[in-house]
């Protein structure tokens, strides 16, 4: 499996542009079709480009291994919950909107009925959206990265050798228990 | 502290789901804190949901609106009294099955970090774990429809996830993958039924679409789904096929667990029959079919676990057989439901007695998975054939074990012949050769226990078990606190009965208070 | 699931399948298309989503605010698929 | 109607899972139950000639469609993401394993 020249140079001028429109539909995502999810999916979408052009083992040893994504989509479940745990502190109920026409971030009233929208309207959604598009960006490339590992140990430089050595081998102790 | 009380259904999910996204950021950069920390939020979260059992318990039914303003009302007026909003309701009922969650949670992850200290993953692991305890938690504190069936995922997946924990060979992962493939089915089914209610109601919160529910073609359909579902969650006969082979490859204090959670299911199950369905129910049909249904796993269960050779799928089977005398119970009572007369002779008694059944199964399961996996721990052997005399080195592990033993078996002093007693006894009045079967069933499950224990833990020492030492303190300590409840249930069963079985009876069979906590006044 | 297979031979699960369908089908009799039968709650989101969060997208805002306890417990469950995943092809001794 | 189309899509889901012995085909079945089960919430709250629920930019005085349910639908759609994600990973454990797709030669839990 050989990714050529074309494919991998296409790949890199496109993954920038990827990423961001998924930025764009996670940030619009109170204006929009789309929203956290659809956004991170994107995301994720372009990862999965980066990790087809070039060889996964490449990509975790000059990139970053699969287990820093991990911390990235934790931190996004955090940010989430932390967002709701904050309706309590100003003394309403878990996950209450209470950023929303303050006048401050994403605090602007908003104009009833149909209208062009605006960006720093509704409250903590925006905050939520973001929060989940860590998330799904996180959790979704961790999933393809952890099933290129458990596929087969590649890199560009043994090319087209066959797919011989398992990440996971056999294990002596739990194999054994039955 | 006012702020806290206030908001304790939401701390409830919150503690364990915030403890659990922080375990793999700990588990990368402070491994040391890591164990002591899944402990300590497997604590609070426990507290939590028995301070909110209480709460209950002595004011009632606890209502929670997820996102409203301070002091709003779960059904506003400007909605036109309907709530629009996620609201966790905790009746007598919710508040009886977060205790049982709350007791077995709490001795299991004890037990945990002691017995996965060797093991990798466990980062992983213990998140799941928070989570598979979340998920029971919200299950049986939702008020909402369509978040019980987003509590339910959580629950199956996180469950299956456990269950291929040590993945021996591709055997525990075949086990998972049986298990959520029928969770999956069960959940999309549960899904349908959803849309089916939905479409009618145009509401997703059970005390709305309660106060309007009839007897309609529809509603016919969208109950055969629930049940078929919900049965499949708990592990009921005609389902029963996933039970056995996840429980007997999981680890053994997530079995225990899975125990609570198949049976999160069982709560969903009469949630909709009693609170949602209620008196528009053809109840006489369908308790019925509860009642066959728990015949039949009672039988088919206890007879598949008498030639099991693996001890751990044994006790599974148990399992099984053991589900079977709650929905005796339970189906009885709902039998009678439209028969004042005969639900206060004997339906009432019946339906605390398959209640009271819950939490015990749940309790002397739990310990009779956690001793065997306390020998399974030292011997790493499960073959009831190749093990015994494991009495000279094992002492307290035989003792949990025959206590638990003694009272799956229903022997009193222990907490299963309390229950079982209220279920003979009132299922006699209903139907006699009911009865018989339900004690011919304890009569079989107790033979098949005495052969367990006498396989393993009597005879002489065997060779190469000699240098078998005692688990460690900290896997006796959980096996500990299900012992106490065990034999505290059964010594005192009248007052357990009165302070927490009876007001979750009273919540299931009294759908009016249920629809007031929550429409309040509106309607 | 597996064993249902061998348990029943083919014919059995057809009738079961066509019995299961035929069930389903009730549904399309009751419910009617295009013109849901009641619409209160949903009329209320609608109307009210604007003032009430501020955000343009209903969906969105039922999303993340009317249900975001859902959501929570949605992300919950990628997590949980997550850390399956990375469970079951953890190296040993890792 | 889409309701039949539901139920004809659940029926074949079914047959399939209970039919096949490639353990891919079963999580393909479980994955157009999915979709069945997501067309019929979505099916439910349509209305004759609605819109998006979606203020910006939006015609004026046009009935819009039920949007509880496209929510509904937007949940099940990721937790149908994470169950299948978690399916298929089994699946590539077990035949590492096993050396095959087969579900009726992988019985070793039968014993």
């Amino acid at each position: 499996m050989t990714s050529g020249l074309v494919i991998r140079t296409a790949g890199r001028l496109l993954a920038p542009f990827i990423f961001i429109f998924g930025f764009y539909i996670v940030a619009h995502g109170h204006l929009t079709p789309g929203g956290g999810f659809q956004g991170g999916a994107v995301i994720a979408t372009g990862v999965a480009l980066i990790l087809v052009c070039y060889y996964y083992k490449d990509c975790i040893d000059k990139l970053t291994p699969a287990k820093n994504f991990k911390l990235v989509e934790a931190a996004g479940l955090i940010l989430y919950i932390c967002t709701a745990l904050s309706g309590l502190v100003v003394g309403a109920s878990f996950l209450f909107n209470w950023m929303n026409a303050t006048g401050g971030l994403f605090g602007h009233a908003v104009a009833y009925g149909v209208n062009a929208g605006d960006i720093f309207t509704a409250g903590v959604i925006p905050v939520l959206n973001f929060a989940i598009g860590i998330e799904v960006l996180g959790a979704l490339s961790v999933v393809l990265m952890y099933m290129f590992a458990g596929l087969k140990e590649t890199t560009q430089a043994e090319d087209d050798a066959p797919a011989s050595t398992p990440i996971i081998k056999k294990s002596g102790k739990q194999g054994g228990k039955k | 502290m006012s702020l806290l009380l206030d908001n304790m259904p939401a701390l409830l999910i919150a503690v364990s789901l915030f403890g659990a996204f922080l375990i793999p950021i700990f588990g990368r950069f402070l491994p040391k804190i890591r164990d002591p920390w899944v402990i300590l939020v497997s604590f609070l979260a426990s507290l939590i949901a028995v301070i909110n059992a209480v709460t209950v318990f002595t004011k009632g039914t606890v209502v929670y609106v997820f996102g409203a303003a301070a002091g709003s009302s779960a059904a506003s007026i400007d909605s036109g009294g309907l709530p629009f909003r996620i609201i966790f309701t905790i009746d007598g009922f919710g508040a009886f099955m977060l205790l049982s969650a709350a007791i077995v949670s709490f001795a299991v992850i004890l037990y945990l970090v002691s017995s996965q200290k060797e093991r990798s993953g466990k980062s992983e692991f213990y998140a799941l774990y928070l989570l598979l305890t979340a998920g029971i938690f919200g299950m049986v504190s939702t008020g909402d429809m369509f978040n019980f069936f987003v509590f339910l995922e959580i629950n199956s997946l996180a469950a299956a996830a456990l269950v291929s924990y040590h993945r021996n060979g591709g055997i525990a992962v075949e086990g998972a993958l049986k298990y959520l493939i029928v969770n999956t089915v069960g959940g999309l089914m549960v899904l349908l039924s959803i849309g089916l209610l939905y479409a009618q109601y145009d509401s997703l919160n059970m005390a709305v679409i309660a106060s309007q529910m009839t007897w309609t073609t529809l509603n016919i359909v969208a109950l055969v789904l629930f049940i078929t579902a919900l049965a499949m969650k708990a592990g009921t006969v005609p389902f029963h096929y996933a039970t056995p082979d996840a429980y007997s490859v999981a680890p053994s204090g997530i079995t225990a667990l899975m125990v609570v959670a198949s049976q999160a299911g069982l709560y969903g199950l009469f949630r909709i029959l009693f609170t949602v369905y209620g008196g528009a129910l053809n109840t006489v049909t369908v308790g019925w079919v509860i009642i066959i249904l728990g015949i039949l796993s009672m039988v088919i269960g206890v007879t598949m676990a008498l030639p099991q050779k693996d001890v751990k799928r044994l006790l599974a089977y148990h399992a099984v057989s053991q589900t079977g005398y709650m929905l005796l119970g339970v189906g009885v009572a709902l039998a009678v439901l439209g028969d004042p007369v005969a639900l206060s002779a004997y339906g009432q008694t019946a339906m605390e007695g398959g209640l009271f059944h819950i939490i015990n199964h749940a309790l002397y399961k739990g310990l009779l998975f956690l001793a065997v996996g306390a020998v399974i721990y030292r011997t790493g052997v499960w073959n009831l054939n190749k093990l015994g005399g494991l009495g000279h080195n094992m002492k307290w592990t035989m003792i949990f074990f025959l206590i638990g033993a003694l009272a799956i078996a229903g022997i009193p002093p222990f907490n299963g012949f309390a229950s079982k007693l209220m279920i003979y006894e009132s299922v006699f009045a209903f139907n006699p050769i009911l009865s018989v079967i339900a004690m011919i069933v304890s009569i079989l499950t107790l033979a098949s226990f005495m052969k367990v224990f006498h396989s393993v833990f009597m005879g002489p020492k065997l060779p190469e078990f000699e240098n078998v030492k005692e688990v460690p303190k900290l896997m006796i300590a959980g096996m500990v606190i299900l012992t106490i409840f065990v034999i505290g249930f059964g010594l005192v069963p009248d007052l357990v009965v009165d302070s927490i079985v009876t007001p979750a009876a009273d919540a299931l069979l009294n759908q009016g208070s249920y629809i007031a906590a929550v429409l309040g006044g509106v309607l | 699931m597996k064993e249902c297979t061998s348990l029943f031979p083919k014919r059995v699960v057809m009738i079961l399948v066509i019995l299961v369908t035929l069930i389903l089908l009730l549904p399309s009799i009751g419910l009617t298309f295009g013109e849901p039968q009641t619409t209160t709650t949903d009329q209320y989101y609608i109307n009210n989503a604007q003032v009430e969060t501020g955000a343009n997208n209903v969906v969105t805002s039922i999303v993340f605010d009317y249900r975001g306890f859902d959501t929570l417990g949605e992300a919950c469950v990628l997590f949980i698929a997550v850390l399956g995943v990375a469970m079951l092809f953890r190296r040993i001794g890792k | 109607m889409p309701f039949i189309t539901v139920a004809l899509l659940i029926g074949i889901a079914f047959a399939i899972i209970l039919l096949k012995k490639n353990m891919i085909k079963m999580v393909m079945g479980i994955g157009i139950m999915e979709s069945a089960v997501n067309l019929f919430l979505i099916t439910i709250g349509y209305r004759e000639d609605g819109i998006a629920p979606i203020f910006t930019n939006a015609p004026e005085g046009v009935d819009m469609v039920l949007p509880t349910v496209q929510a509904l639908t937007l949940t099940n759609i990721v937790i149908g993401v994470a169950t299948t994600a978690l399916m298929i990973s089994m699946i590539m454990i077990i035949y590492k394993k096993y050396g095959t797709l087969n579900s009726d030669k992988m019985r070793r839990l039968k014993e």
